[in-house]
């Protein structure tokens, strides 16, 4: 236990641990004292992370719309449509007015500050740090990138209530949840000072007491495995037992009406991920190539068992299983890209795609809840399995990365059981403080606007009743 | 003259064709429809959900015929629509009062 | 016997079908169409364009059933089938000559 | 009271519409068919494949009358429908038992 | 009235004005005795050339394909899918043939020359000028890059005839107008000598006399503005208001026939105008990534603006609002995307999507002409209000860029009112011209081949008549 | 004759002849002892290639998926989707296993060795050869976009047997070819020692002799004619040959369910094929500029060519037949495009879009085979075409680059008869081999556990029958 403690305090002091985090041109100018020259960011860097950013969008509007809008009935259709494309709009701005300071400056452990309200203070020479020593990005790009996680991430969520929410009770919300509880754990997971702060141990320990909490317990969340999947999918949960059953569940059919839109919608979302995951490298060098590979494999491997075991189980690989095994791949993978070997990609995917399959099928028959589109048996199950076995295939013994050590300027001794405790620290507190934002989100939005349009409304379709319109004519 | 109305399984749709084209029935209108009759919904696993599909696509066929081979027919119809699996389908005959050809303006077994 | 086709709002078919098997209907036939009655077409304005929306859809549902039970089916379904705005729909009944089972040949009132 | 089905090239429905709602017709049904008639299918090459396109896209329409404008609504139809080409189509009339207006459960003539 | 001379006349000499330019390597070489390297292209910045490049082609085809294609009733959506395609295709040939000679090489103020005639003297070694000095992009690069800009302007127009136009008349009219309104705007707006010319202030008077006629006017149009959607929006008018309403209107439904196509098309749109608007920037640098988090606030702050008015006045907040919304924001900030700040991004978002709005229903019912798709309503207005914006919000007092000076090499005192000025000669002039050349365009096909299908091919639908096919078996 | 073999002996021994080689950071160590510094990856040139590697993702899944989903009847759109996804997944996973090892390693001249099992050896480090001397990629990200050619071409064979095949049927056929026929003409057509092996004439020879056995023919073959194109091509005439016809070909329709489905898939694939084409140049410098270029020209001028021929003897333009035409232009131009210039590539375009557009019309209704979706008459043919017309417009007396003597550093003299000989070879060799693999594979599925489904299976359709699903409800 002792050892234990010691382990996680070096973790906390100087590891290269989590993904992005922010140096503000100004705060830069002391540490460059040391340094000779000014950084200057690579534009080969700065392609690439534009290029992710505008994969993450892609990803969400049409990708995420899409594999939901194709899952639901068709007269329901727009409604999910619409849900995510404004959901991401809204956020868009909010990010702009005030999420970015809150997750990326410096405040306490749990919240940022105020610093970059309105965006004040970014311009176009800030540069902000990546996770190798003198390598430098424009704070600009790394304020779009991130924008863009912020984004999906209630779109995510969505699933879960989907086909009998109100419109406004969406948007309410989001608002809600993003503020309280996507912005603090971000800050929580991906905040710190950069590497140049970790100049030697005394540095490194006075940089590492300014990071968020999960990055000072030690936490590897490469590129939003708890802050994105888990995060979401717990609110999923949430969403959809507040929410209770949909109208017909059980008697009627709630096939998807249109599955090459959620195969479309599917690959999409693979092919945005390459940004999501990819462009958390903030580089564009060996390591991007090689979560680049572990972000095609992990999925393909999933894809294949979930469509294997349904064939075994069921007599017929489905299409919609297979897309489903590859988003479950996609989430696992999500945490550990950065730090896994190829082969550990390929064995997190096929674990992920027969744990998410158990999950949507066994778990949620067994629970009883109605989530929709499966937000919490795919993202939430599937982002704990990826945060867990990140632990396990992190190992440099079995062709992890390892953890950098920034004051050692080397990989650290590694210790899976120390590494598998500080992940089950960002499970746990994901799990309860977006478990407890929900409850007070939906809590809330039901006492005032209400959460539910009536039975009449959610039989003849939230497109009509919501939104005016028919999807197709 | 008569029309008759079948519902089939939607892949037989060719054969029937061919076979009441064989008879001499000069005209059919097909929609895509649902329905289930003995044939019941089955339930079904899907992504976790259990769902009970009711309906299932059937093809309807109308024909509009002359009395003297209504039938025939009905009996090729049957004969070749028959898999002897469940959900093979109905055949309806009603009585037509008349027929117009819109291009010709002929009524009656001429329009057929 | 008697065809019952009845028109009604898509959102009514899962009520009418439990009301309907309820009384011993056999099988049903559904199909998606468009359509107006005193219900006439609004004008929507959408994006600058105003459009008149004539039709709207309906679901029409087919039942084959013995003449024993047309009233009470009929009834049935009007009254599953109400919700008192416009737009609610018409029934009407017509005579069946003839109905054949593809699957075993039977024919008549067995068929159905 | 009479059902008149027509089946029409698709694009003449508006104007059958308009005809049909001067003459006093209250309510129609439309449905998308498929169908072939003395027009038959034609034979189409389309990249390199001969295909065979039997069936081709038909609008039916369904309108029930009181029996007095039943003939007037026929002939109005056909004037309207027919361009003198092949495919024009089809008009067949029925006998109605009973017509049931759901929202009011008015029946008969009243309820057309 | 003097004081604004002389500021124009500044202008007209030496500022950084308008987007991308073009220097040939030969000339280049004269230039060279100056500095002691020969340039060379930085990887970074082809790398993001060459992927903005490629997002214009995704937000064409099949972007605005299926944005267009969804909007119309179904029996004619191959018809808007192929006058998109097949525009595509023919522009792409002609500006090998001519299309970048004229527009790209030095000649008058309003058309350029014929140096570049079949790409002549363009190899993978010429250089093209971006807006820093010194740095240079591969002028193949340049050449794909501008030949998606001539591509997808011409398709724009195709929403306002769409549903009557004859295939024949859509081809020659485009030929035509490319190459009398597309070429000439563009070479206006966007020829100049390069930073490079402006090494003191006699090279740079002498450089900006070889500049175009709006550059000259010291008009600012970073993505295009008033090259791309007034250009288009007018012609779009233009046609419109040749080709007459279509048969039907105000008495049948002409709902679209696909609203997720729509939203797909938006998406796509959205993530292919990434491209459009930050590939301007040449360079993969801070600014680039300004423009793109500009490219996202207003498109979002747009489409919100949109939804919410229709909410407030129509009742229900749709899904085709929301993406028109969102392309009406999109337009109004791609002239202005690289000279403001993210602030004034949000705020030309939220006017633009009010105004477009207002154009669709109130101004298009009082004008009463027929636009199918909005051309004018979404394209002309919305560009119109995003180029007068761009001098409201260039202003650095606002959060803008201000103007650069590559003479003095410093951003120059900035005068809302001469930029004002600029920016209507920039409107005025590609109304007019655009109008007349439309109108020359739409008369000739008119006359000749003839404009429109017959009533009774009309109602068949163009798919089947003008192309043989049904979208849907 | 005699010049003709020491024409030959030089190609083999020093060109700059095929697409991307690898080179081992292990085996560069001694060739660094002539240069001063270690060789470090460019960050463009790595964007650039992740970019890339999603544009070929974005191209199979969803791109090439759609487009063949679309033109199937919407009973089996479902069974097409999913044999994509699934190989795609499928291969993916074989590509980490053996896949990469046996095609880029050194071996014999048909086959490579076991050096990168499971990926062994390759690291975040390790670099991989460009076709310039001293720049270098990192092999981790030349893997991932070799993968990516690995995994379309065996889902380009799909196309010739959908509508009545076995699913297991496809993954085991699959697998076999992949690795009996993909991996060996991939092996022999673009392994070599990289361009810093000819340091001088014997070196050079030293380093030819280690190369693929086309390679060594002195073929060229840019971005896969032969390996990609005609592989697959040849490969889906001996499926169609060996399934036999669908049932009711020639009396019942079998006109496309969805052509916006095509269309869509047909952009995609355009748009992907730039990081297919473009990337296999792996730099972003002007060349891959050119090879941009060249991809639009060519598809361009290939779609025009379809359409207007249709136009002239069918009598309406098609949407089918410029997406055909299109496709048609993209495979001619894979071989050739980094070789010819863009008047080159139009007219390679326009002869393509002629010769394919005859193929599936009158070549395959000559010979009587049932190739579903003309994958033979498309890419076979057009990859023949392309690859031949690849040694006329190489020429630089025709606009092309000639080709690159590493020896000299020099383009050397061109023969065009000479390397029309050379491509011949290319052509031949993949003709039969692919032939002779296919028809073993195929028999032995058709020996073993069976081709194809049913007739009553067939008439009910894949999605059913093979998925049970349905892909619309
Ligand atoms: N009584 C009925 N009225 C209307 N349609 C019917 C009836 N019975 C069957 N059908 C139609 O025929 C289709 C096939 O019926 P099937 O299941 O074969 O009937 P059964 O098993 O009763 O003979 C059904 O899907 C339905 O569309
Ligand atoms: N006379 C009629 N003939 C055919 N169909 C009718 C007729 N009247 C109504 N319908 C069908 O019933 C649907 C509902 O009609 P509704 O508007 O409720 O009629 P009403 O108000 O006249 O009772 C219509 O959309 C149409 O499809
Ligand atoms: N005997 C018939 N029974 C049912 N429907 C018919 C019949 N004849 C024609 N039709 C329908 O009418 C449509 C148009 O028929 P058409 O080709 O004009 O017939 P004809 O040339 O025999 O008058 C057909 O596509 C079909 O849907």
């Amino acid at each position: 236990m002792t050892q234990l403690k010691t382990l996680l305090t070096r973790f906390r002091n100087a590891l290269r641990l989590a993904s992005p985090a922010l140096l503000v041109a100004s705060l830069l100018a002391p540490g460059l004292a040391f340094g000779a020259e000014t950084p200057v960011a690579d534009k080969g860097d700065t392609a690439w992370l534009l290029t992710s950013t505008m994969l993450v969008i892609l990803m969400t509007i049409p990708g995420l719309a899409l594999f939901y809008g194709g899952m639901v009935r068709s007269k329901n259709v727009l409604s999910v449509l619409m849900q995510v494309f404004m959901t991401f709009c809204l956020i868009a701005l909010l990010w702009a007015v005030y999420g970015y300071s809150i997750a990326f400056t410096s405040g306490s452990a749990f919240f940022g500050g105020f610093d970059r309200l309105f965006m004040s203070g970014l311009t176009v020479e800030s540069l902000a740090a990546t996770f190798s020593k003198g390598v430098y990005v424009p704070e600009m790009a790394y304020f779009v990138f991130q924008l863009t996680f912020a984004c999906i991430t209630p779109c995510l969520i969505v699933g879960a209530f989907a086909e009998r929410i109100k419109f406004s009770a969406v948007l309410v919300f989001m608002v809600f949840w993003f503020t309280f509880s996507y912005l603090p754990i971000a800050h929580m997971v991906w905040f710190w000072a950069g590497p140049d702060a970790y100049t030697d141990a005394e540095a490194g320990a006075a940089a590492g007491a300014t990071a968020g909490f999960l990055f000072q317990k030690g936490a590897l969340d490469f590129a939003g495995g708890a802050v994105v999947h888990i995060n979401a999918g717990i609110a999923g949960l949430v969403g959809a037992c507040f929410l209770g059953k949909r109208v017909g569940i059980g008697r009627s059919s709630f096939q998807p009406h249109n599955l090459p839109m959620v195969m479309i919608g599917t690959c999409l979302l693979w092919v945005g991920w390459f940004g999501f995951n990819v462009g958390s490298n903030l580089e564009a060098n060996g390591l991007a190539a090689q979560v680049f590979a572990n972000t095609i494999l992990a999925t393909a491997a999933a894809a294949l068992a979930w469509s294997f075991a349904e064939w075994a189980f069921r007599g017929t690989p489905t299409m919609l299983g297979a897309a489903s095994g590859a988003i479950a791949g996609l989430v696992a993978i999500t945490p550990a890209c950065g730090w896994v070997g190829p082969m550990g990609a390929i064995v997190i995917g096929l674990i992920a795609g027969l744990v998410c399959l158990w999950a949507v099928t066994k778990l949620k028959a067994m629970l009883g809840y109605d989530d929709s589109l499966d937000v919490f048996g795919v993202h939430g199950v599937g982002g704990i399995t990826g945060a867990l076995l990140t632990a396990v295939f992190c190992d440099p013994s079995l062709g992890g990365t390892g953890v950098y050590d920034y004051v050692a300027n080397a990989v650290a001794p590694y210790s899976m059981s120390a590494q598998f405790i500080a992940q089950l620290w960002a499970v746990g507190t994901t799990v309860v403080w977006s478990g407890v934002v929900s409850m007070a989100g939906f809590a809330l939005v039901k006492a005032t606007i209400g959460l539910r349009v009536s039975e009449d409304q959610e039989r003849e379709g939230l497109d009509t009743v919501s939104h005016g319109e028919s999807a197709y004519t | 003259m008569k029309l008759i109305t079948a519902i089939i399984k939607p892949f037989k749709l060719d054969d029937v064709r061919q076979a009441v084209t064989e008879m001499g029935v000069q005209g059919i209108t097909v929609t895509e429809v649902k329905g289930y009759g003995r044939q019941r919904g089955h339930t079904e696993l899907y992504r976790g959900a259990e769902y009970v599909v009711d309906f299932l696509p059937k093809t309807k066929l109308e024909l509009a015929v002359t009395d003297d081979i209504v039938e025939q027919v009905v009996e090729a119809i049957a004969n070749t629509a028959r898999t002897g699996k469940i959900g093979d389908g109905k055949i309806f005959v009603t009585q037509l009062d008349e027929v117009v050809r819109i291009r010709t303006g002929e009524t009656g077994g001429e329009a057929v």
